[in-house]
């Protein structure tokens, strides 16, 4: 009896916090270009959301609804940001030594520059986007229907922070990269070229930025806003993350996936206060956890 | 006489590695004391938790007789306490001059007539007679950011002194000067009036030996030995733990 | 081995080295003396490709490297201890371990390369250390860690920059030591010391730097023969000798304790 | 010598700006003149933001809420209370610098790029909540119809392009004074002493959270000022002018002027974003294309992003034998 | 300062401002289109006389908009403003045609204004289509119907019209406090949480007003959400352009309201569409015609103002003008809101050829004034 009527009382909130959770994790595929470069490596992007949008757009282009085309747009999609990657890469070059704001400056003309070209190319409206059939149905969850693609980017997702967490972590290239934040002159004088681990931090991103571009599109669909909406999600979850660890990034996606569903279905009429209030909320506390115990020599 | 500061039982552990294990230390107005021991003895940490800017997990610190456990840093600095740290802290867009003239504002003497900025120029008096006394006058409208090393680290000094300390932390001073340099900072820390204390870290022991009228030894988070130089320079496990065949 | 030939270096505007020329030979020690400002680090930065000279040569076992990317010249074979420590703070100093060896050489000219193990046998505090991050660490164990990178990179010219600056002076007198015994095994080094007893105890040659400029250069034997030349160089004399206080003006004087 | 010289042309272009500032709106059309309005009441907010994000090295995106709090004061003041300007200005003023205080707690002890997302949060927040409280603000559309306010008590009404003109340069030009004169005293050394290493002034003995809070509540008194100006210019109000893109720009003209520069971020972010109203005028659809690539030559063009030498009057110091070298290595004016 | 306006012979400058970039260059651009339609089918003229058709670039809001229509007010002099996409735009730009007293005959957003005197509509009002269809889905839903918005002042008005009308129609919302359900705009991009929530109010149907890319992302989430089974009933910018390709099949069924459709059958509308499809891929929009009208409206104001085609003219002939022949069939201006009297059609999205299209499957109500 009393667990029905909790039933009763829990039931609209149980696709909400599924849904949480899978919203969390795409935000998280979307960030985890950022999370490298911003997080890891020190370097502001804020052409992450139109790396982004290039994945999306190709996967708007290229997707006809069959098996094949969703692994050639991955590839395509892919090949193209990484290739856009490299190139801010070569734009930031000379301002290696220059501040955050600076690569800010840079980086936000070239997204500037960069998501009016794409809007030239693929015309205002938002296109279209043609899933396999076998993904673009519903499935039923706990008696209720739910999206069946939103549910891949828990694998996608679990996968990539895996992997990623492991590579910064664990190889050679993750610590180069950890180093050259902290003194790129004694990584020179270590014998590797920063410059190289520029290049390759911003490739890799890109890869990474242009993968979760074509996965994501049938959910935050490529359009002239998707730039934006995703670099400002990524920028919010990774420095609610705390700046390059993997799992904090991880839990702040999924948090921020929760606020963005359950704590809408909880509160509607809080929800346009929320997410940002949640943020500051949290920022705020953290920092002066940190104030109070900091230490260097 | 109560004494200038006093430290009980100061513990700090990070993890299972304990940085300092109940150490004691009383330090007498105008007393010269050193603190010396090997490489991670816990001598850095001490001094941060006596400015504040570590907090201890166990232990109390008084400075004259008043807790001040639970201050911070700029609390500790304004009730006397000043600083100078292993790696030189200065602010590098600020000149010199500027720099050590911000260290003197918090506790600039003011003369007696009130104006918005006596303060400042107390402070400048202080600043500059202070850095032609540690030989940086010809370079107080560099910015200190383009400064070498060791220069640096002489900034640091005049910038530890500028606050008017009555206990002075020194945390490795004379490494990195020049011999000329280390000639200047021994003359004036000899000089320095009595109503200051001076509490010493320094691995160059002719130096300590030179100056301070008081030795602790620490390893390993612990007091190993506190006396004389003569005595601390005797000791048989003080040499052997520490400075071996060195004068 | 390392012959730097009429090198005039400095910072955007400001030349700080003028012409200055050392030639140090495979096997040997060059010790490098000077005041505060004087250059020191500067030499060993355009040595290491950190500054770029303005005009002059560098060659190192008779290649030219001046205007190089520093990592080139690391690769050609050169390791830096640098002044300051300069370790990475976040990484531990397992990873600085890992990184530092250098998987494209192989060993120093004088036989075996350095390892790991070989690395905390020398300094046997490391070891204990290895999850620690590079901020956590104190001065000195940073001091360590930052000779630890140089070595494992098997340089074939070493350069230290004030390689003691924070060791206590038994672990000081070790690495000093350790400094002679590489030499004799081959390899070139290019110490910057602030103790002049410390710079004749392992140089070979002693260099004066004063506003930039080789003002005395000769091999120890002849230092050794006639210290006070040195001394005066130095300006060791110009300590002022042990008088009354002098009070500072605001400082003490006046104050009210 | 060359210290001087620098110093002379950098007088003489500012004497120079100054000049045809004043005589611009008897040189240009209406159009221009209303533009330039516009225009040097979001300088004054770059002001604020440079004097947070440039010289007390506390990045902000956050001004726009101080700023809206100043431009709805103003104008809820100005259709119920007083036409008078200087009114309008205390109050807005009033309103920016009391919003700043109550945001203190969340930004004191925050730092680079966590104070930037924080005070984003509270930039859209501060939107979000002017968009829905519609009796006061009149909701996401805006309050129309604002009116005309005379600069003093006695003097006519602000009627003509030109009239709001001049009296925008004159409060703009008051209020930069007062921040520069400010600046020069030991306020401005501590701020600059808090950017380059805050635990050295801490361990020091000065309050840092004291001057983080100060110069907070005191750019926020600047950036509702502002938010009075821009009332005075548009006459209407909307929270469209305070959305992040205005944050974005604000922070990018900022950096353009030279963070650390208060004259040089009035400049630039003038230039910013009178280039981009321009533009959206000349190159309808291709605005932000040009803008972007503007964006990235501007990097390029300025030889050092536009920044000028961190120490004000000191650019060639004279050192006797030993000379350092003029330009400092990198100060990022971010704290870490 | 002259007096803007143009003596006989010569050109009429007519400023037209729309959002060529950012979020709804969509909407903009269709403006653009709408109106140098009209001009390119009239030899490029407006009143027999030669026009100049000045653009300019609204971008987002009113923060571009206002810039640029000072632009065109007071630089180049317009004798007419036209086009404007948001509705802050046109309150942010309300204040200069005041002052500078040029009439502007809008093409879309129309917010709340004091004095309407010089400002005319070719759109509609924006509570006007959920007006329009409150009756029929009234009468068509057995049961209550869950009703929500963006939450913006567009929002507002919109889902006030239905909700309005719906009561005094005798309906019952689902919404669990009686009241529309606001999402935060533009900030939402996920709905899942509210189809939650419109499956737990226990609805029968929903009315609903979005657009642009928020009407993509509200469609394909409700064709796979649990509420997928409810009839949707929409403002029909839900479904409107662009949008309705890139939401495929989520859109099949969607019943919506609008005051057009590009298969209406009048001459008027067969020119117009078989001109547009000359020149552009698709359908023109509702947006294109409320331009290519707003042109309508000015070629027959200036050719009855006569040879000095003054602001003021140009005002006091739009006032005159009666009924106007359209696209959209005849309607003409409210004489105190200034905004078309128009006829509302009930509108499904069905399969036509291979493309979906909005099928016009009925007239509703004629709203206005
Ligand atoms: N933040 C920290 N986290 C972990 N361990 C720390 C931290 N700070 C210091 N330690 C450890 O505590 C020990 C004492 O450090 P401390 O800096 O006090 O040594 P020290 O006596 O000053 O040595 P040195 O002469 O080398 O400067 C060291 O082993 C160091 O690794
Ligand atoms: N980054 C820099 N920018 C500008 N000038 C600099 C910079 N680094 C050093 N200088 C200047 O160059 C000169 C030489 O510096 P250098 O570091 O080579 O001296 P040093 O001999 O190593 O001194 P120390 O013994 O103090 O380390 C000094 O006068 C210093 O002020
Ligand atoms: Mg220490
Ligand atoms: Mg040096």
């Amino acid at each position: 009896m009393t667990a029905v009527a909790a039933g009763i009382r829990f039931d609209p909130y149980v696709v909400p916090a599924l849904d949480g959770v899978a919203y969390g994790l795409l935000v998280f595929v979307a960030a985890a270009g950022l999370v490298l470069c911003f997080g890891v490596a020190g370097i502001l992007n804020l052409a992450h959301g139109t790396l982004y949008a290039i994945g999306g757009y190709t996967a708007a282009a290229l997707l006809d609804g069959g098996w094949p085309s969703l692994a050639l747009a991955l590839a395509v999609g892919v090949v193209a940001a990484t290739a856009s990657g490299a190139l801010v890469a070569g734009l930031l070059t000379r301002l290696a030594a220059r501040s955050h704001l600076t690569q800010a400056l840079l980086t936000f003309g070239v997204a500037l520059a960069g998501g009016s070209l794409l809007v030239s190319a693929f015309g205002p409206d938002d296109p279209p986007v043609r899933l396999p059939a076998a993904l673009d149905g519903s499935v039923a969850v706990a008696g209720h229907r739910y999206a069946a693609y939103r549910l891949v980017f828990i694998v996608v997702a679990a996968l990539l922070a895996g992997l990623l967490h492991l590579v910064v972590r664990r190889t050679r290239a993750g610590m180069l990269v950890r180093a050259a934040v902290d003194d790129a002159e004694m990584v020179a004088v270590l014998g590797v070229s920063p410059a190289r681990i520029r290049v390759g931090v911003l490739a890799a991103a890109g890869a990474l930025a242009g993968a979760a571009g074509v996965l994501g599109a049938p959910i935050i669909g490529p359009g002239p806003d998707t730039a934006d909406a995703v670099l400002l999600l990524s920028l919010v979850v990774v420095v609610l993350g705390g700046l390059g660890s993997m799992a904090g990034t991880l839990l702040a996606a999924l948090a921020v996936g929760q606020i963005q569903t359950l704590g809408v279905a909880l509160a509607p009429s809080a929800a346009p206060f929320l997410l940002f209030a949640a943020m500051a909320a949290v920022l705020a506390v953290r920092a002066r956890g940190l104030a109070t115990a900091r230490r260097a020599t | 006489m109560t004494p200038l500061l006093s430290a009980h039982g100061i513990t700090v552990r990070y993890g299972s590695l304990a940085a300092l294990d109940g150490v004691d230390l009383r330090i007498m107005p105008g007393q010269r004391h050193a603190l010396i021991g090997p490489n991670g003895a816990g001598k850095t940490t001490l001094l941060d938790v006596l400015g504040g800017r570590t907090r201890a997990g166990g232990g109390r610190v008084l400075l004259a007789g008043r807790d001040v456990t639970r201050l911070g840093p700029a609390a500790r600095a304004r009730r006397g306490i000043g600083r100078i740290h292993q790696r030189p802290a200065v602010w590098s867009t600020l000149t010199v001059r500027e720099n050590v003239l911000v260290a003197a504002l918090p506790r600039a003497v003011r003369p007696g007539r009130w104006h918005p900025s006596a303060r400042r120029r107390a402070a400048a008096r202080t600043a500059d007679a202070l850095l032609a006394r540690v030989g940086l006058a010809g370079i107080a409208g560099v910015p200190a950011g383009h400064l070498a090393h060791g220069q640096r680290r002489q900034v640091e000094i005049a910038m530890g002194l500028a606050g008017r300390p009555r206990l002075l932390l020194l945390d490795e001073p004379a490494a990195g000067l020049s011999a000329v340099e280390v000639g200047w900072l021994t003359e004036f820390l000899r000089t320095l009036p009595r109503a200051v204390a001076v509490l010493l870290v320094e691995h160059r022991l002719d130096l300590v030996y030179a100056l301070c009228d008081t030795v602790t030894v620490l390893r390993d988070g612990r007091t190993l030995a506190t006396g004389t130089p003569a005595q601390i320079r005797a000791s048989g496990p003080v040499r052997e733990a520490y400075a071996e065949g060195v004068a | 081995m390392l012959r730097i030939d009429r090198l005039c270096a400095g910072y955007a505007g400001g030349t700080v080295l003028h012409e200055v020329s050392l030639d140090v030979r495979a096997g040997t020690v060059q010790a490098v003396v000077g005041r505060n400002g004087a250059g020191k680090s500067t030499l060993v930065h355009s040595v290491a490709g950190l500054v770029r000279p303005y005009a002059g040569r560098i060659e190192i076992g008779g290649v030219q490297v001046a205007g190089r990317q520093p990592h080139r010249i690391a690769r050609s074979g050169v390791g830096l201890v640098p002044q300051g420590r300069r370790v990475f703070s976040r990484l531990t100093v397992a990873e600085h371990l890992v990184l530092a060896a250098a998987p494209w050489r192989a060993a120093t000219p004088g036989g075996e390369g350095w390892t790991v193990a070989r690395i905390l046998e020398l300094l046997p505090r490391l070891g204990n250390r290895l999850r620690h991050r590079g901020d956590q660490l104190s001065g000195g164990e940073q001091q360590m860690l930052a000779i630890a990178r140089a070595l494992l990179g098997q340089p074939r010219l070493l350069l230290l920059d004030e390689p003691c600056e924070g060791l206590a002076p038994d672990l000081a007198a070790r690495v000093r030591e350790l400094v002679g015994t590489l030499a004799r095994t081959g390899l070139t080094v290019l110490l910057v010391e602030q103790q002049l007893r410390h710079a004749v105890e392992v140089g070979d040659r002693i260099a004066v730097l004063e506003y930039g400029r080789v003002v005395y250069d000769r091999p120890v034997h002849e230092v050794r023969a006639d210290p006070d030349v040195l001394a005066a160089m130095l300006s060791v004399a110009a300590v002022p000798e042990p008088s009354a206080p002098r009070p500072v003006p605001g400082l003490w004087s006046d104050a009210g304790h | 010598m060359r210290r001087g010289a620098v110093r002379a042309l950098r007088r003489g272009v500012a004497a120079m700006v100054v000049a045809a500032l004043v005589l611009a709106p008897w040189t240009v059309d209406d159009y221009t003149v209303a533009l330039l309005a516009r225009t040097l009441a979001l300088g004054l907010v770059a002001v604020s933001v440079a004097l947070l994000t440039g010289v007390a090295g506390l990045p902000t995106l956050g001004q726009t809420a101080p700023y809206a709090a100043g431009a709805y004061a103003s104008a809820v003041v100005g259709s119920h209370l007083s036409d008078v300007g200087l009114v309008h200005l205390a109050v807005a003023a009033a309103a920016g610098a009391a919003l700043a205080a109550v945001t203190v707690p969340l930004v004191v002890s925050a730092r680079g790029v966590v104070l930037l997302m924080i005070t984003l949060a509270v930039g859209e927040l501060a939107v979000t909540v002017v968009g829905r409280w519609r009796s006061v603000t009149g909701g996401t559309d805006g309050l129309a119809g604002v009116a005309a306010s005379r600069p003093l008590w006695g003097l006519p009404v602000l009627a003509t392009d030109r009239a709001r003109y001049l009296y925008t340069l004159v409060v703009v030009a008051a209020l930069v004074g007062v921040v520069l004169l400010v600046l020069r005293t030991r306020v401005g050394l501590l701020l600059r002493a808090g950017r380059d290493d805050e635990a050295r002034l801490r361990a020091g003995g000065h309050r840092v959270a004291v001057h983080v809070a100060g110069v907070h509540v005191a750019a926020g008194a600047v950036a509702g000022a502002a938010g009075s100006l821009l009332v005075v210019a548009q006459q209407f109000v909307s929270p469209a002018d305070f959305g992040f893109d205005t944050s974005a720009l604000l922070l990018l003209g900022v950096v353009i002027g030279g963070t650390a520069s208060v004259g040089g971020a009035l400049v630039g972010a003038a230039l910013v974003v009178a280039a981009r109203d321009w533009l959206f005028g000349v190159l309808p659809g291709q605005a932000p294309l040009v803008l972007g690539l503007a964006f990235v030559a501007a990097v390029y063009l300025l030889p050092d992003g536009g920044r000028r030498p961190p120490v004000r009057g000191r650019l060639l110091p004279t050192v006797p034998a030993r000379r350092p070298a003029p330009e400092s290595p990198t100060p990022t004016g971010v704290r870490a | 300062n002259d007096e803007g306006g143009a003596g006989p012979g010569a050109p009429v400058k007519i400023g037209l401002l729309a959002s060529l970039s950012g979020t709804y260059q969509a909407v903009g651009k269709d403006i653009r289109d709408g109106f140098q339609l009209y001009l390119s089918s009239h030899d490029g003229k407006l009143g027999g006389r030669e026009v100049e058709l000045v653009v300019a670039d609204e971008g987002n809001g009113a923060a571009t908009a206002v810039p640029a229509a000072t632009k065109l007010l007071k630089q180049d002099r317009v004798v007419a403003l036209t086009g404007v996409v948001g509705g802050g735009s046109v309150a942010a730009v309300y204040p200069l045609l005041n002052e500078t007293k040029v009439p502007f005959v809008g093409s879309n957003g129309r917010p709340e204004l004091k004095d309407v005197s010089r400002v005319w509509h070719t759109s509609y009002l924006s509570d006007e289509p959920g007006e329009a269809i409150a009756q029929h889905v009234r009468d068509d839903v057995k049961g209550s119907v869950y009703a929500i918005g963006p939450d913006y002042q567009g929002g507002w008005d919109e889902l006030r019209g239905f909700t309005e009308a719906f009561a005094k129609a005798g309906g019952r919302l689902a919404n669990p406090d009686g009241k529309a359900t606001f999402t935060p705009f533009p900030a939402t991009t996920n709905f899942t949480p509210y189809f939650a929530r419109i499956k737990a109010s226990g609805a029968n149907a929903v009315y609903t007003f979005y657009a642009g890319s928020a009407a993509v992302d509200f469609v394909k989430q409700y064709a796979q959400s649990e509420v997928k089974d409810l009839p949707l009933y929409a403002a029909g910018f839900l479904t409107e352009g662009g949008v309705l390709n890139a939401q495929g099949e989520a859109a099949r069924d969607i019943y919506s309201v609008l005051n057009y459709s590009p298969d209406l059958d009048n001459a008027e509308n067969r020119a117009f569409v078989a001109a547009w499809k000359a020149e552009h891929d698709g359908s023109p929009t509702t947006y294109a015609m409320a331009s290519y009208d707003a042109a309508a409206v000015l070629d027959r104001a200036i050719a009855a103002a006569g040879d000095e085609a003054t602001p003021e003219r140009v005002n006091a002939a739009i006032g005159q003008l009666g009924q106007i022949a359209s696209p959209r069939g005849t309607w003409q201006f409210s004489p105190t809101t200034h905004a078309p009297v128009q006829k509302w059609y009930l509108r499904q999205v069905r399969q036509d050829g291979r493309a979906l299209s909005n099928t016009v499957v009925g007239d509703l109500a004629t709203v206005g004034g």
